[in-house]
């Protein structure tokens, strides 16, 4: 088949999808809505594939796919065509997202059954999957855009799927408009890029962009890069606009696991990914980058840790990934980010959907003080769900680990690398041990503290299924991008992630002074400290919370505000609310009263009385009184005949 | 050609008022906007896009003692205003069936009358003939706002008629100062032509405020500021909307803000190119001022139609700061949103109407819930905002990026505090929907004496039309911009010099 | 000091002496009379012009015809002194006199430097009057009013009749003559 | 021009001032009486003093037409003191008082 074709179709079964469901939107025929949305998506997930296998044929050089639909915006110098490009980037975040979304919408079937959106549910996911696509598919920075508010609305809607609650309406808003600013950012990145490179087509830029590194602060791509790093902070959750992720969890689950989760959220490690020819280049970028990156991946743990949604925790928990791939992209490890972003996106998934099926199962209860104990009753999602936990915390061999250990391999090695940002790395790595096993223990072993009334049970296949497929991704999925040094002791298994992403990556060099075998060393020890760390970090949580009654409680009183503080999220909400949103609405109810009503209107106000006081002026000087008259003429006379006399 | 697409509709309003039965007003109406709107199709056909050159012209004399023709002619810069026109009229007859019951015969005529002077200034190239029906426009609007409004129409009509007249007058000054200029440049005569206009060479000094170039400048452009509104002038609109029935309040946002933004492009740029040029900065300060200062007094409004009008100032800045940077991604992105502004903010007010027509209230507070009860109204709701805070693949996003590109290229510094806009603008729409349309169900929505129904065939029919506007200029904005583009692209090129060529070889002459 | 000089300063002094009383006066009465005596004056001036003509009219027509005019109105009033003579106001009051002195003031100046610009000094001028002579006044004068200018003695004559009419629908009772109210 | 010259010659600047003085003399009286009797005779001393104006005029200048105009001034005053003694007789005749702030009434 034609490939401009396969893309045409990749990109509009799920539009077409979206309209199916979209005009039929009241009924509540589940199976039939849920049908047409996973066999829209599928077919795109065999249209992915099939390109993939296209690409796969083609030479490395060469992989390259594009299609031009047709001129989107021409004016003078700038134009946009609606073209869409698969290269070695795009044809693995089109698989994850079809192959995933597929699941999800699976699964999606089973978790949504009851309820009466249900169509709407699957069109707005469907929706979701277009603007993904587009996301990542489109060519140029412009067409990326495009998808990038897609997903954005996308994301709006469904948080904001319960509208009738009040709050799940805010969380909406609240990641839209959060996510706009960062859009204002990128907007003004791609004008810096395009008046410095005449382009926005993200091939050409990565050929445009110099070789020799930019030290200024202020120079364009400097520039341009931090300010699509700042768009970047808004759609994928990193400080300072992560606030909206957690709050984003009022959505269904399955739209946690898809977009908050396994997509959308990553589009800006993606976003960074393709440009990294331009990124690799501002280094002053890619440091800030990594800082934050960091700094999030640490923050967003500890408040994991005290979390006690289910769904919260599992919030915390990506955005303190996405900072992991962040810190990747910014100490140049792009293989290493895109290999999280697909690790994380099989394992998150499958720990949100094993935290659907635990809610669905407890019948919308998401405290995990409330659970405990549920291995018996969810044998499947605690088999799944288990597995997802080795992932995340880095346990070799599965998928977690092999990501996780590239990433701060190169947040050491890297000439971008610092050993601070390696710690913050391990911390974040040791935190993430300890926060996952203390939700596995408080939501499926120890006693049960699940309420008399409700009776767990285990769900449904369309539910199960994805389960299971999302944890044999998430232990094999690492395998295609084993390290050297491993691959060595193992036999030689090349390592296929670096060799597929090779002519798309700009790599830097790594700055580990010594031979090759102290390198390897090196990277032995590191790895063997971070998942020594992670091991004991885990084991001290499950002891405490499942062996030791109440000791959990006596280290939040030992560590009293502090502890305080991080249960409340640093007050970061209520600080950005008090410090931003309030002033701005005091602010803006002042500038009516004030600007608009009082100042504007009573300076019009003001001419007009002067108008009309000028009018009765005049009016009063025609009393009627002849005499005075007669002096108006006088005085007239006067002024008239000085007026002569004096020329 | 296109004096019959100005007198129909008078002709029009003529037979309206006289039409005997009063039942079948309201289709006659429709049946005779739909015939202006498949004419102005028919000029469409006819228009060549490929040029510059002014197009259909007609000239003859009117009052020669003066120089007064009764000159009409249309190039790139007018075609789409005029469609938008046409376009919008019939939907606003069809939006307006139940809203409008009293003295139909009478408003009917009015909304022709009104047609028929916002084409005639779009197409006029005669100064005073242009003037005319500028002020003729005012008229109708004048009777619309004060017959059909709400309970405070008087005060709103005489603001908006004062703060539009006023300015009016001030065009007018300068008008019949340039006519006496003309002697220079036609040899003697006296001439009130637009192409003579063009031809004038008036001396500017920079840093010199008492020169005629200036003087002219401000005069002109005061007079369309305040229609456009921008930002101090800008009290009358949100009265002027608030008071106004449904159907004037989409005229008036649809078609005639555009009439000022339309002037500074047609008559202030080219006309005083020095002046606009050294004078941008006032313009596209007040331009930002606008955007911001709009959306945030927009953020606060209690009503939801005063919200609508505040987002009108705000998107007017976008389109002020476009024509002002005047290069080609500014001036064609303004001319866009100006379209884009007329489709969008005028379905946002038609779908105001449609709530209002049901609960008598736009109080935001009092509503909540409203997506549970009225399904098919939320979708429409939710389009018509998403085209209104420039989401992708709608029309706003097109114009609203290029001008800020424009913005860009004129003042990085410029395009960082325009772009505010875009969170903010996102700010007020979506809180606007969230406490119309989500949480729990409001005062309003709950209260079992009046049934909420969901939009009716004809309230459908009404909006289709303008949620495809939507898609299509979003998505193929070529379509559209096509016919523009070779005007604006001679204007940005030649502004220093300019003068509409009357035939295509004429304008590629000047080309090289 | 001639003769001429002296009569003209005498009746000049009598005539402005003559004139504030008419101003000055608080009862009616006596300001017709001053205006009978200021009317003779500038009679008697007209003589020191030459004017005889005219200044007989002057006597017969305004000391006599609209005197007498005058006066019989004030009889059939019968007003008697009045308590409030002058206008109110102190702020207008001053405005008008300044105003009419200021004037004073600008046609004395521009009488005087107009002459003196003109660069005819008096002399000249009495000179020149002797030398064109107005001798024959009388006879010059009914030659120019009824060759050169009978058509405004004809309109004059015309504007009486009209003022005579207009004056006597004016003061008459309400139904004509011979109603009674 | 020498100050003697000021007393013992007497010129048409003379009679001119002698006449302004008689005009704002009568001035004066317009604005300031209220007696509308004495308003008219006012009016008169402003003509005079015009006429005498007129009449030096005519002297200094040889020319006789200056006393055409005089004779059509005092016409014209004739005519002017028949009709305002008549609006005074008809004012009269409505308050019996000839105070001009009655013709204030006809202020619109």
């Amino acid at each position: 088949m034609n490939q401009q074709a396969l893309i045409a179709i990749l990109l509009l079964s799920p539009l077409i999808g979206f309209f199916l469901n979209g005009v039929r939107f009241r009924s509540t025929n589940y199976v039939l809505a849920g049908s047409i949305a996973t066999i829209a998506v599928l077919i795109s997930f065999i249209c992915s594939v099939l390109l993939f296998l296209n690409l796969v044929d083609l030479p490395p050089e060469a992989r390259r796919i594009t299609a031009n639909f047709f001129e989107w915006i021409a004016v003078d110098k700038f134009k946009i065509n609606a073209g869409f490009a698969v290269d070695q980037i795009s044809s693995i975040m089109i698989l994850i997202i079809t192959g995933v979304g597929a699941l999800i919408h699976l699964f999606s079937i089973g978790y949504m059954h009851h309820d009466k959106g249900v169509t709407k549910y699957f069109a707005y996911l469907n929706l979701f999957i277009f603007n993904m696509l587009i996301l990542v598919l489109g060519d140029s920075l412009l067409t990326m855009f495009v998808g990038w508010e897609g997903v954005g609305l996308c994301s709006y809607l469904l948080i904001g799927f319960w509208f009738n609650d009040s709050a799940k309406a805010a969380a909406g808003m609240k990641a839209f408009i959060t996510n706009r600013i960062g859009d204002a950012a990128f907007i003004i990145g791609m004008f810096i890029l395009f008046m410095t490179f005449g382009t926005l087509n993200m091939h050409e830029l990565n050929m445009l962009a110099p070789t020799i590194a930019e030290s200024s602060w202020l120079g364009a791509v400097t520039l341009g890069t931090m300010m699509l790093f700042i768009g970047a902070t808004g759609k994928s959750a990193q400080i300072p606009l992560y606030v909206w992720l957690p709050d984003a969890m009022a959505g269904p689950t399955p739209v946690s696991a898809l977009i908050h989760a396994a997509t959308m959220v990553t589009a800006g490690i993606y976003m960074i990914v393709r440009l990294n020819g331009l990124f690799i280049v501002a280094p002053n970028t890619m440091m800030v980058i990594a800082i934050v990156g960091a700094a999030t991946a640490v923050m967003a743990a500890t408040i994991g840790l005290t979390q006690f949604d289910i769904k919260k925790v599992l919030a915390y928990s990506t955005v303190s990934q996405l900072g992991y791939m962040f810190l990747a992209v910014g100490v140049g490890a792009f293989g290493a980010g895109m290999f999280h972003l697909m690790t994380h996106a099989f394992f998150k998934a499958l720990m949100f959907l094993g935290s659907g099926s635990v809610i669905h199962a407890m019948h919308e209860e998401q405290d995990i003080r409330k659970m405990g104990g549920l291995r018996k009753y969810l044998p499947i999602t605690h088999a799944t769900f288990f597995l997802g936990w080795l992932a995340i915390i880095g346990m070799p061999p599965f998928a977690g680990f092999f990501s996780k250990d590239e990433i701060l391999w190169k947040a050491f090695s890297s000439s971008q690398g610092h050993i601070l940002l390696w710690a913050a790395g391990v911390l974040g790595a040791v935190l993430t041990a300890f926060y996952m096993t203390r939700l596995m223990a408080l939501t499926f072993w120890g006693k049960s503290r699940v309420d008399k009334s409700v009776h767990p049970h285990e769900s449904p296949w369309l539910m199960t299924v994805p389960l299971i497929v999302l944890a044999i991704l998430s232990v094999v999925g690492g395998w295609v991008g084993i390290p050297h040094v491993i691959s060595e002791q193992i036999g030689h298994i090349p390592n296929f992630w670096e060799h597929w992403l090779e002519p798309v990556i700009r790599k830097l060099p790594t700055v580990v002074e010594g031979a090759h075998h102290d390198e390897t060393m090196l990277e032995w020890s590191l790895m063997g400290i971070s998942v020594g760390l992670a091991a004991i970090s885990a084991l001290t949580a499950y002891i405490m919370y499942t062996k030791k009654e109440g000791a959990s409680d006596k280290v939040a009183k030992a560590f009293g505000p502090v502890y305080q503080l991080v249960n409340k999220k640093y007050l970061v909400d209520e600080a950005y609310s008090a410090g931003i949103i309030n002033p701005l609405i005091e602010g803006s109810k002042n500038l009516w009263y004030y600007v608009d009503v009082n100042v504007i209107d009573k300076a019009t106000y003001k001419v007009t009385d002067l108008v009309r006081g000028g009018g009765s002026f005049v009016k009063s000087l025609q009393t009627g009184n002849m005499q005075q008259y007669a002096m108006y003429i006088g005085i007239g006379v006067v002024v008239a005949l000085s007026f002569v006399l004096m020329r | 050609m296109l004096s019959a697409l100005i007198f129909l509709p008078i002709v029009f309003a003529i037979v309206m008022a006289f039409w005997p039965q009063k039942n079948t007003v309201r289709h006659l109406a429709l049946g005779f906007s739909l015939i202006e709107f498949v004419l102005s199709l028919g000029m469409l056909q006819k228009f060549d896009s490929s040029t510059a050159a002014l197009q259909m012209v007609e000239q003859t004399a009117w009052i020669q003692r003066f120089g007064i023709s009764y000159f009409l002619g249309i190039d790139g810069i007018s075609v789409m205003l005029v469609m938008l026109t046409t376009f919008l009229v019939p939907i606003i007859i069809l939006g307006s069936w139940n809203s409008i019951d009293k003295q139909v015969k009478g408003f009917h005529a009015a909304l022709f009358v009104l047609q028929a002077a916002m084409l005639g200034s779009f197409l006029s190239m005669d100064a005073i003939l242009f003037y005319v029906f500028w002020e003729l426009s005012l008229v109708p609007m004048y009777f619309i706002v004060g017959i059909w409004g709400g309970s405070r129409r008087i005060y709103a009509t005489l603001k908006f008629f004062i703060y539009t007249m006023s300015g009016s007058m001030l065009m007018l000054l300068a008008i019949i100062f340039m006519m006496r200029l003309t002697p220079e440049v036609t040899g003697g005569y006296i001439s009130a032509s637009l192409l003579d206009f063009y031809k004038l060479n008036i001396p500017f000094v920079a840093g010199e405020f008492l020169t005629p170039q200036t003087l002219l400048f401000f005069a002109f452009a005061v007079a369309f500021a305040i229609k456009v509104p921008v930002f101090p002038l800008h009290t009358w609109l949100p009265d002027a909307h608030v008071e106004a029935p449904t159907p004037g309040s989409v005229v008036l946002a649809g078609v005639m803000l555009k009439m000022g933004t339309y002037c500074f492009l047609r008559w202030v740029i080219p006309l005083f190119p020095e002046a606009a040029e050294h004078y941008a900065w006032i313009f596209i300060a007040l331009g930002v001022i606008g955007i911001i200062y709009g959306a945030l007094v927009a953020m606060v409004q209690p009503d939801v139609k005063k919200l609508v009008a505040y987002s009108s100032v705000s998107h007017m800045g976008y389109i002020l700061i476009g024509l002002f940077v005047m290069n080609a991604y500014g001036v064609n992105g303004a001319l866009y949103q100006m379209l884009n502004h007329g489709i969008s903010t005028g379905a946002l007010f038609l779908l105001i109407g449609m709530i209002y027509e049901r609960t008598h209230s736009r109080e935001i507070s009092k509503y909540g819930g409203l997506a549970g009860v009225m399904p098919y109204f939320t979708i429409a709701f939710v389009i018509v905002t998403m085209s209104s805070i420039a989401v992708p693949l709608t029309n706003g996003f097109v114009g609203e990026f290029l001008i800020l590109l424009g913005a860009y290229s004129y003042s990085p510094v410029v395009a960082a505090f325009a772009v505010t806009g875009v969170v903010l603008g996102a700010a007020y729409m979506l809180w606007m929907v969230k406490r119309v349309f989500f949480g729990p169900k409001g005062e309003l929505v709950k209260e079992d004496h009046h049934p909420l129904l969901d939009l009716s065939v004809r309230e459908v029919v009404v909006l289709v039309p303008l949620i495809i506007m939507i898609f299509w200029m979003g998505i193929f904005p070529n379509h559209f911009m096509d016919f523009s583009k070779a005007s604006v692209d001679y204007l940005v090129k030649n502004k220093m010099d300019y003068s509409i060529p009357l035939s295509p070889n004429q304008a590629q002459a000047q080309e090289k | 000091m001639t003769a001429d000089v002296f009569l003209f300063w005498f009746l000049a002094l009598i005539t402005v002496i003559s004139g504030l009383a008419v101003v000055l006066m608080a009862n009616p009465i006596y300001s017709a009379l001053c205006l009978a005596m200021t009317m003779i004056s500038v009679a008697a001036i007209f003589v020191t012009l030459q004017a005889y003509f005219l200044a007989g009219v002057q006597i017969i027509v305004y000391a006599g015809a609209v005197m007498v005019l005058f006066v019989m109105v004030l009889m059939l009033f019968d007003l008697k002194h009045e308590l409030q003579a002058f206008t109110r106001g102190r702020a207008t009051g001053a405005l008008k006199i300044a105003s009419v002195g200021i004037l004073s003031g600008l046609i004395v100046g521009a009488v005087t430097i107009g002459l003196t610009i003109a660069g005819r000094s008096s002399d000249e001028v009495i000179s020149a009057a002797a030398a064109g002579g107005v001798v024959d006044t009388t006879r010059g004068l009914s030659e120019a009013l009824f060759l050169k200018n009978i058509f405004g003695f004809e309109a004059l004559g015309v504007l009486l009749l009209v003022i005579a009419v207009g004056t006597v629908a004016l003061s008459r009772s309400k139904g004509g003559t011979h109603a009674r109210d | 021009m020498p100050e003697t010259n000021m007393i013992t010659t007497i010129g048409a600047e003379h009679y001119l001032v002698l006449s302004a003085i008689l005009f704002s003399i009568g001035m004066a009286g317009v604005l300031l009486r209220r007696n509308l009797i004495v308003l008219l005779m006012s009016i008169e001393l402003m003509l005079n003093a015009v006429n005498i104006s007129f009449v030096t005029f005519s002297y200094y200048s040889g020319k006789v037409e200056g006393q055409i105009m005089v004779f059509f001034v005092m016409t014209i005053a004739a005519a002017e003191a028949a009709v305002g003694l008549a609006l005074a007789v008809s004012i009269f005749k409505r308050f019996k008082e000839v105070n001009i702030r009655f013709f204030e009434h006809l202020k619109g």
